[in-house]
């Protein structure tokens, strides 16, 4: 075995490793700890498999966002604890785990035994892609290989948003969520949003941009504005907006709105939904970016901040 | 008469944007007397912040030229969070000094470190650790978290946040060691690079 | 590229790993969390200082260099502020703890 | 031999079968969700290795099953923070964090 493949192994075990203290540990905090280490760790496989764009998308979302959506969640849930004699019996237990070696056993048995050499769509990928003039092949299969996958994606994104604020109670509806935040202002923490948030604008606006011709993309950058807003949040330089601001629907439904509009524009101008015009292929795919970047940046920090906690004014 | 305030005013303005432009990057002293003026130092610490970051805007993106006008307006919305976080405080940079407390850390940082790491390989673990409390001098505010950041960076000293006065509360690995006095050349060599005394 | 940039950076690398092993080795051993943090943060944050000045012998022109010393600022910022703010949380709730007990908080 | 994409795909298989088991034997709401990350993120390297092993074209890994995953990971987000919302209405109305139907004292059925 040579030394990448050695690190391969270590990678695959500490991934594992610290899966399992997630599920084992006893406290909510350790294993929400435990969790935004599997992310990062999650994302360095990705890089090994060349996944670059995966990678990214993990680590913003898988680890970063899902990190603060869990703690804030945990920290609230401190007082409520569950009655440990909700545990199921040791024999039930003893069947799940089976169950669930049972199936890892089976998906394992499916890997190895797959066709050699592996399906592929890349070639369809890499003969098409000259028509969308992007230059990175994920890219070009999110916004137009697969537009409508994506157009849906962004669908269900808008669906948990109504489906989290609907759990408000009525009194609380059209006002503001309190996103998670320190407990009074620390200096620490301000400075840090102070220098960090607008650098992060300009990290994540860039890989939108490159995101058409390389790594990176809509979700990647998205993340990061994402992030930015709820380091700002976090800090208490800033509050969420209440659920009912014009301004902030419209945020939330302009990129999957822009999409739906030059696809439909695509069905009366090149007679197929979605058929993006050869000619404007690059900059249409840019502008859907842009505006999908803008929404998913506003749905992140709002999807953690939850329902709307105060009253309206 | 009023001709001559407005000339003031203008002055002011002009001497206001010379300054944000040429000797004070990034923030600049405000000046409380003339609205105007103060407006225009602003307007200069937009510039100046979107200088800033249009650069690191190629220093991230390289020689892409399609790209330079996405980065210029990237960097005016950042200098726009920028200001909307952190308005134009009364800090400037000397140069110098900034040199000199670079020089300091990078030396601070290999010394404790080298100590950091000698005390975690010795087998009898030599540690005394505790605290102390060191008077700020640097009032609060955004030089007085810079600082904190500064010092949390050198092996060797914490700022756990202040007590009810205006002392920092640092742990150190070790408190027999001159915390202190290393503490208060760093602070002095800060507020003189940052411009804060 | 000539031998003795090579050398340099082999030199600056093998130093930030050692800091980097310094820093877990003391991450283990250190007796009280606050102490670990100083083991995780600090010596850490130096290893990468001389990985970074290691791989900027060998970047490509000088905004691969820039780019690699803006990582390396991104994560002292990220270290201090991370570093602060677990402290403090810490001592905090240590002074809460010698309240309860009747003793008087650490100063 | 085993390359470092199977080798993946078999992490893949094993974390479906620890997100599985978090999934049903943790009583804990909180866990549960997590647990059920850990077994979407295991399908998600599975569907990594197809990719990977999709590599052709001069791309070094299969570039639709890849996207497919961004977008996975984005809707596991949302779905995350859906089901914590769910949880803390829950908690906030009923004072516990349980998904057990009966009030609190209330006699426990076994193999529930």
């Amino acid at each position: 075995m040579n030394a990448l493949g050695a690190v391969d192994l270590g990678l695959a075990l500490l991934v594992l490793a610290i899966a399992g203290w997630t599920i084992a540990a006893r406290e909510a905090f350790a294993a929400i700890v435990g969790y935004v280490a599997y992310g990062l760790l999650l994302s360095i496989v990705w890089a090994r498999l060349f996944a670059v764009d995966v990678a990214m998308t993990e680590a913003a979302i898988g680890g970063g966002v899902t990190g603060v959506l869990l703690i804030s969640a945990a920290a609230r849930l401190r007082q409520a604890q569950t009655a440990e004699d909700e545990r199921p019996t040791l024999p039930l237990r003893l069947m799940a785990a089976a169950l669930s070696a049972l199936a890892a056993i089976a998906l394992g048995a499916v890997i190895l035994s797959l066709p050699e050499p592996g399906p592929s769509l890349a070639p369809l990928a890499a003969k098409n892609l000259a028509a969308t003039g992007v230059g990175n092949p994920i890219t070009a299969v999110l916004i137009a290989f697969r537009s409508f996958d994506t157009l849906l994606e962004k669908v269900v994104l808008l669906l948990a948003i109504i489906g989290v604020w609907s759990l408000a109670p009525d009194r609380y509806w059209g006002g503001a969520p309190i996103a998670p935040r320190a407990a009074r202002p620390v200096g620490a923490l301000t400075f840090l949003a102070q220098l960090v948030a607008p650098i992060g604008v300009v990290v994540g606006v860039h890989m939108v941009w490159v995101g058409a011709d390389e790594p990176g993309g809509a979700f990647q950058g998205g993340a990061i504005l994402a992030a930015m807003w709820m380091i700002v949040m976090m800090a208490r330089l800033s509050e969420a907006p209440p659920v009912g601001a014009p301004w902030l629907r419209a945020a939330l439904v302009a990129g999957p709105a822009v999409f739906l509009i030059a696809g439909a524009s695509g069905a009366v101008t090149s007679g197929a939904f979605f058929a993006l015009p050869q000619a404007f292929a690059k900059p249409l795919i840019l502008i859907i970016e842009a505006f999908m970047t803008l929404s998913i940046a506003v749905t992140l920090p709002m999807l953690v901040a939850g329902p709307p906690r105060r009253a309206p004014l | 008469m009023s001709r001559t305030i407005e000339l003031t005013t203008e002055a002011a303005k002009f001497a206001a944007l010379l300054q944000a432009w040429g000797l004070q990057p990034f923030m600049i002293e405000s000046s409380p007397d003339s609205r105007s003026a103060a407006g225009a130092v602003r307007f200069g610490a937009a510039a100046v912040r979107a200088a800033a970051f249009f650069a690191f805007w190629l220093m991230i993106g390289g020689n892409d030229l399609l790209g330079l006008p996405v980065g210029l307006a990237t960097a005016v919305a950042a200098s726009f969070v920028s200001l909307r976080l952190m308005p134009p405080g009364r800090a400037k940079i000397r140069p110098l000094s900034l040199l000199a407390l670079t020089a300091r850390f990078a030396r601070q940082s290999v010394i404790s470190g080298l100590e950091v790491a000698w005390r975690a390989f010795d087998p009898r673990l030599p540690l005394n650790p505790g605290f102390i409390a060191y008077p700020l001098r640097i009032a609060p505010g955004g030089g007085r978290s810079a600082f904190c950041a500064f010092s949390s960076l050198l092996p060797g000293t914490l700022p756990t946040g202040t007590d009810a006065g205006d002392a920092l509360l640092v742990h150190c690995l070790d408190v027999s060691r001159p915390v202190s006095a290393d503490l208060a050349a760093e602070e002095s060599l800060f507020m003189r690079a940052l411009g804060y005394d | 590229m000539s031998g003795a940039l090579d050398l340099f950076s082999i030199a600056a690398i093998s130093v930030g790993g050692f800091f980097f092993l310094a820093g877990t080795v003391g991450l283990l051993r250190f007796p009280d969390p606050l102490c670990r943090l100083h083991a995780l943060t600090k010596v850490d944050n130096l290893g990468l200082g001389f990985i970074v000045l290691g791989l900027i012998a060998r970047s490509d022109g000088v905004f691969g260099a820039l780019k690699l010393v803006a990582i390396w600022a991104l994560v002292q910022l990220a270290g201090a502020t991370s570093a602060q703010l677990i402290a403090r949380a810490i001592r905090r709730k240590e002074q809460i703890g010698a309240k309860s007990a009747g003793g008087s908080p650490a100063a | 031999m085993i390359t470092a994409a199977t080798l993946s795909g078999l992490t893949g298989a094993i974390l479906v079968g620890l997100g599985l088991y978090g999934l049903i034997a943790d009583p804990r709401p909180l866990r549960k969700i997590l647990a059920f990350n850990i077994l979407g993120s295991g399908v998600f390297l599975v569907f990594g290795i197809i990719a990977r092993r999709g590599a052709a074209a001069g791309f070094p890994a299969d570039p639709v099953p890849q996207a497919m995953v961004i977008t996975g990971i984005v809707v596991a987000f949302a779905a995350s923070a859906l089901a914590i919302a769910i949880l803390l209405r829950l908690v906030s109305e009923t004072g516990r964090a349980s998904l057990r139907p009966d009030t609190p004292g209330a006699a426990q059925t076994p193999g529930d």
